[in-house]
């Protein structure tokens, strides 16, 4: 079958939320609706004359007025495939901080979505509600931000190690480099302080957040992350 | 050693023994097994037989810091990898050396701009030796990296009094900095 | 006389063993947290990340062609399937076909950088496993195949070499005919390999009935590669997809693991399955090497694209090859610029990761380290 | 050491304490020498064999001639490393483990024969001692490695005090094999009926079970491939010895080329007829030269199986846990008895091979 074909089996099983297909680009994709991701993708999976048994990827895509959650799926019985799309637009205040879309998780439809999932809460934030285990996957645990956002600012040093091409080595900082660093932490404590920041769920706890709503900080609050002191490019990445 | 390092005048006896010492210590550099990114391959190439490190007694990589004398710093360093590479460094036992190979090891080599969590060159997290630059740099630049670390430590007092000694120390991790 | 105060000063407790990131079974900078009940283990947690190098931020602010040397450096031991792969998806969005001299040198040196790569899983198994040698003996034939690849790229490991729209270089007549004498030798020091290591009575013991993965559970964790045929599933994009005209008119066999030994996708049936799949690769080559056609190794539209950067219309391309680790997908989304907008991997060794925790448990920890080397993972294409 | 003693005794006129004294230093002053020069070119040997099985040269630049001079470097370079301790360690014990586990070798050598009349102590239980003695070793490891204070350290223990002590029933059990022949323990009769009878090996057919089953084990007791899973490398790092640097990391290296040593003397002792050669009579040479040339035919005889051990480890990957464990349960013991068993019929009846059929 074409993305045609399955377009038109999705719709006559009458799987909710189920948009439209589009065919502008090189590769044809079907939006769905957030609520019916779930549905859409175990019809998918379980349809004899479907047969989606693999999920190659999940990916979230920002743009400029919105993300995008894309799943690339496809059959190996009958050499066929499908991409899904879940859009969710940009608020119109907040940024990268505190701008979470949050979408219900596959990871129990397809066990591969697991991982692919926590990387894209690692990398762009975006929240999968009822993951099992929803911890960064590919940064430290401390990691502050996402980085794939358009407006992540780059980190000069994290928990000690410096990040910065001119950073001082750490074997020759002085002697009262340790002190310093203190200052320097409670410094960033106290401005943390009153951001609702992330932080990654115990292990071994089965539910790491509860519903997976964005956290309400106003922008005043969000946490300001020292900009990358190199030039200009360096410091905001550029956005198209 | 301890105490003595360093103490005893530059006269010919101590002068001897350092050599000889500074010769058991060049002629049997054995390096970590330690490979963290693509430079880590063609390191192996180098254990390999074509090029064959043990030629120089190098050649027997061991798995612990704590009997290895040299850590080739393989492959990009990032923040998360940062904490566990010092902590190599730190049980290793003295005298430790450390190659930097690679571009990214050497300054971030392709990952300096863009790379948000890459630590732009492994001098940041610990002392280097020898530089060894490349992307990655081939099996033959790093056995001349290698050489050129045997030339090092060849001539390294341990007894004797080093004229200069601060200075030449500095000029040691003169290239780090 | 006294009351003897009963005390239990015999007690058992759960070890927590901390398996890398510097280890040297792990292939890399992988990190599993193990939970061990003397030498079995009960429980595994994967940590990756050591080698998180942010391709993907890169590749959204380089150009389509400054992105490809990052694709080399992604699954380092097979750089010119990565550069295929990435020069597919740059290909499909802006709509040009290789040329058919490209599309052939494509096959060949894609194909004998599988055969490294192989090479080298079945050299570090072999030290996973305890035995040294077959390290050496591949990394000889390794380094032929180096000398062959460095002729037209240039480069030892990274090479950069198929580009948007074709190939980077051309190659000579005489390079064919080395690469055809190479397989001659290569089909030899196969036969060794199999003399030391695949048909030495320990390592079956070792591997065979190690690490099963059933089908089902190869397909839902999006096993691909030679873990997915290791299990049984006669599945290769090569054959059933084919990504380049030449693999419709090439024979070749996929080969899938038969449970010689043991089970259905047991460790020994994925090292076997990777072991003749190098043997197709040198029949591919074969075929392949007289077949080469005369004309252009470079499309006359992407020529220009290094003084003026390629500039897509929107859209989005998925595009998946066969990797010697497995399916190896660039999802590129254009939005008109000079760079993607967003440029995701689908990494296969980050997929056959995944299953390494359901694998884990209950097995002894040499088995650990046989069911992670028989995984053939690079770290650098998990944590990209 | 009784020849030590008389020609002190003779030639400076000491008796009592002070010849004893001499003769103790003399005996243990050559032995150290001996087990130093020996493990060095041992180690240069191995490196050498590995070298050539891989396609590759090995050590060819320190000294002049294939890096002869390459464990002489590495000797110098380990003894100037920095001793760590870990800070967690268990000190007394991290300290006294290396010394333990080479107490346990070196001991084992005072009753080694080189040669006729070469040998410190000739005694009665030379062969049991010899067993025994290496046992000691297991202690040091497991001090070693529960007083590092590390998780693979513990598991490097672990293995090899499981693995030692079971591998300590087939080797008995196999060594009583030509004690069963010989009516003997003491080694020096071994080569005195060699030298009658011809090579034990070909005594009976069950003397290749025996010598085989014996040689396996003493490949486990000695930790080499393939069954060097206290030290395997791609499992547990370093095992036992992942906490030890510098000179304390070689006394392990130093036990276990020692033990490879005693390993192979015992086989070429016990089966391929010790400083004796077929075609060769020694006795009714001049002193001197007939113990240099039994010392040499001996030297060969074990080095050649230094080099089997050699060659074993570079070719074979390594056995899991359990699988070591059943191969020395379910087949070196019930092979070992049963060549025992086969043995005591055979010489009981007289019988070499057997009867009708060769």
């Amino acid at each position: 079958m074409n993305e045609q074909e399955l377009h038109g089996k999705l719709s006559g099983a009458g799987v909710a939320g189920l948009g439209e297909l589009d065919t502008t680009g090189p590769d044809p994709f079907v939006v769905v609706e957030g609520s019916g991701i779930r549905p859409v993708l175990s019809f998918l999976r379980d349809d004899p004359t479907c047969r989606m048994e693999m999920l190659h990827l999940v990916t979230g895509i920002e743009r400029e007025d919105r993300i995008e959650v894309a799943y690339h799926v496809s059959s190996l019985e009958h050499h066929h495939s499908l991409t899904l799309k879940v859009v969710f637009p940009r608020p119109e205040a907040g940024g990268h901080d505190d701008w979470r879309p949050g979408v219900p998780s596959v990871a129990d439809i397809y066990p591969a979505a697991d991982w692919h999932e926590r990387e894209q809460w690692d990398l762009l934030g975006i929240e999968f509600e009822g993951h099992p285990d929803m911890r960064r996957i590919l940064l430290p645990d401390e990691w502050i931000g996402h980085p794939l956002r358009k407006d992540y600012s780059y980190p000069s040093e994290h928990g000690g190690i410096p990040l910065e091409l001119d950073a001082v080595p750490m074997y020759e900082r002085g002697p009262d480099w340790e002190r310093e660093e203190k200052v320097r932490k409670a410094k960033k404590e106290e401005r943390k302080a009153g951001t609702p920041l992330r932080q990654p769920p115990a292990p071994g706890s089965d539910r790491p957040h509860a519903g997976g709503q964005a956290p309400a900080s106003s922008k005043g609050q969000r946490h300001v992350i020292e900009p990358h002191s190199g030039d200009d490019d360096d410091g905001k990445s550029g956005a198209h | 050693m301890g105490i003595l390092n360093h103490a005893l005048p530059n006269i010919g006896p101590v002068k001897a023994v350092d050599t000889a010492i500074g010769w058991g210590r060049k002629s049997s550099i054995w390096p970590m097994t330690f490979g963290i990114a693509c430079c880590a391959i063609e390191m192996m190439a180098v254990y390999a037989a074509t090029f064959d490190l043990d030629r120089f007694g190098a050649g027997v990589p061991r798995a612990t810091p704590r009997q290895s004398d040299l850590i080739i710093v393989p492959g990009t360093v990032n923040a998360k990898m940062a904490v566990r590479v010092k902590r190599l460094y730190d049980q290793m036992a003295e005298p430790r050396y450390v190659i930097a190979m690679g571009a990214c090891v050497c300054g971030g080599g392709p990952y300096v701009k863009w790379g948000y969590n890459t630590v732009k060159g492994v001098h940041k997290i610990i002392p280097v030796d020898i530089f060894v630059p490349g992307c990655p740099p081939r099996p033959e630049a790093l056995m001349d990296g290698i050489l050129k670390l045997r030339d090092q430590v060849g001539r390294d007092a341990v007894f004797a009094r080093r004229e200069q000694a601060g200075k030449e120390m500095d000029g040691r991790y003169a290239a780090a900095s | 006389m006294y009351a003897v105060e009963e005390k239990n000063d015999v007690f058992t407790e759960e070890l927590k063993l901390n398996l890398g990131p510097q280890h040297p079974s792990t292939h890399g900078v992988l990190r599993v947290e193990l939970k061990m009940d003397g030498e079995i283990i009960t429980a595994s947690r994967c940590d990756i990340g050591y080698l998180h190098r942010c391709a993907e931020k890169i590749g959204e602010n380089v150009t389509y062609l400054q992105f490809t040397p990052y694709t080399d450096r992604m699954d380092y031991l097979a750089s010119m399937n990565n550069n295929l792969a990435w020069s597919l998806a740059v290909e499909k969005l802006i709509d040009v076909e290789a040329p058919e001299r490209a599309q052939w040198i494509r096959v060949i040196v894609a194909e004998l950088n599988r055969i490294a790569s192989h090479l080298i899983a079945f050299g570090t198994y072999g030290i996973d496993i305890g035995a040294n040698t077959p390290f050496f003996y591949a990394f000889r034939e390794r380094e032929s195949i180096m000398a062959l690849l460095e002729r037209p790229s240039g480069a030892r490991m990274l090479y950069n070499y198929i580009r948007p729209g074709g190939v980077g270089h051309d190659v000579d007549d005489q390079w064919l005919a080395d690469v055809l004498a190479f397989c001659d030798e290569f089909e030899r020091r196969w036969k060794e390999y199999n003399t030391l290591l695949t048909n030495s009575h320990i390592f079956i013991k070792r591997t065979a009935n190690i690490g099963v993965i059933p089908k089902d559970v190869a397909l839902a964790y999006g096993c691909t590669g030679p873990v997915l045929r290791g299990s049984g599933v006669k599945w290769d994009l090569r054959r059933d997809v084919p990504y380049l005209k030449p693999y419709d008119e090439l024979e070749f066999d996929v080969p899938v693991g038969e449970g010689t030994h043991g089970s259905l996708g047991d460790c020994w049936d994925r090292y076997w399955v990777r072991m003749r799949e190098m043997m197709e690769s040198i029949r591919i080559i074969r075929q392949a090497c007289p077949r080469v056609p005369d004309g252009p190794f470079m499309d006359k539209k992407t020529s220009g694209m290094y003084k003026t950067p390629l500039k897509p219309k929107p859209g989005e391309a998925y595009v998946r090859c066969e990797n010697p680790r497995g399916e190896l997908g660039f999802y590129v989304v254009s939005e008109g610029g000079t760079s993607p907008i967003r440029c995701r991997t689908r990494a296969p060794s980050f997929c056959n990761l995944a299953v390494l925790d359901v694998l884990l448990p209950g097995t002894m920890i040499a088995d650990g380290v046989a069911i992670i080397g028989s995984l053939d993972i690079v770290l650098g294409e998990v944590d990209r | 050491m009784e020849t030590i003693i008389s020609f002190v005794g003779e030639q400076f006129g000491l008796e009592g304490v002070l010849a004893l004294s001499i003769a103790y230093a003399v005996c243990i002053g050559s032995l150290l020498g001996f087990i130093t020069v020996y493990a060095m070119f041992a180690i240069w040997m191995e490196r050498k064999v590995a070298a050539h099985i891989q396609v590759r040269y090995g050590p060819m630049e320190t000294g002049a001639w294939h890096g002869w001079a390459q464990s002489v470097a590495d000797a110098v370079k380990l003894l100037f490393k920095e001793d760590l301790i870990p800070r967690s360690a268990n000190k007394v014990m991290f300290l006294a483990a290396p010394a333990v586990v080479f107490c346990g070798v070196f001991a084992g050598f005072i009753a080694i024969p080189f040669a006729a009349g070469v040998q410190i102590v000739d005694l009665d239980l030379g062969v049991f001692f010899i067993i025994g003695i290496a046992a000691i070793e297991v202690i040091g490891v497991i001090m070693a490695g529960w007083a590092s204070n590390s998780k693979y350290s513990l598991f490097g223990a672990v293995r090899e005090a499981a693995q030692v002590v079971s591998y300590e029933i087939p080797t008995a059990v196999a060594l009583l094999v030509p004690i069963l022949v010989v009516g003997s323990f003491r080694l020096g009769d071994f080569n005195a009926f060699q030298e009658e009878h011809g090579w034990l090996i070909f005594h009976n057919v069950w003397m290749p079970i025996a010598a085989l089953c014996y040689f396996i084990s003493s490949l486990a007791g000695c930790k080499r491939a393939p069954f060097d899973l206290p030290e395997a490398e791609s499992e547990l790092v370093s095992g036992f010895h992942t906490e030890y640097s510098g000179m304390r990391f070689s006394f392990f290296f130093l036990e276990e080329y020692a033990s490879m040593f005693v390993a192979a003397l015992l086989v070429s002792t016990l089966f391929f007829g010790g400083w004796t050669l077929p075609f060769l009579d020694v006795t009714s040479w001049p002193y001197g030269l007939a113990q240099g040339v039994g010392m040499a035919v001996l030297l060969v005889k074990t080095f050649f199986f230094i080099f089997v051990q050699m060659w074993l480890r570079w070719t074979l990957p390594r056995m899991r846990v359990d699988q070591v464990m059943g191969l020395g349960y379910k087949y070196l013991v019930p092979w070992g008895f049963a060549a025992l068993v086969g043995t005591a019929v055979f010489e009981y009846y007289g019988w070499r091979f057997v009867p009708g059929v060769f």
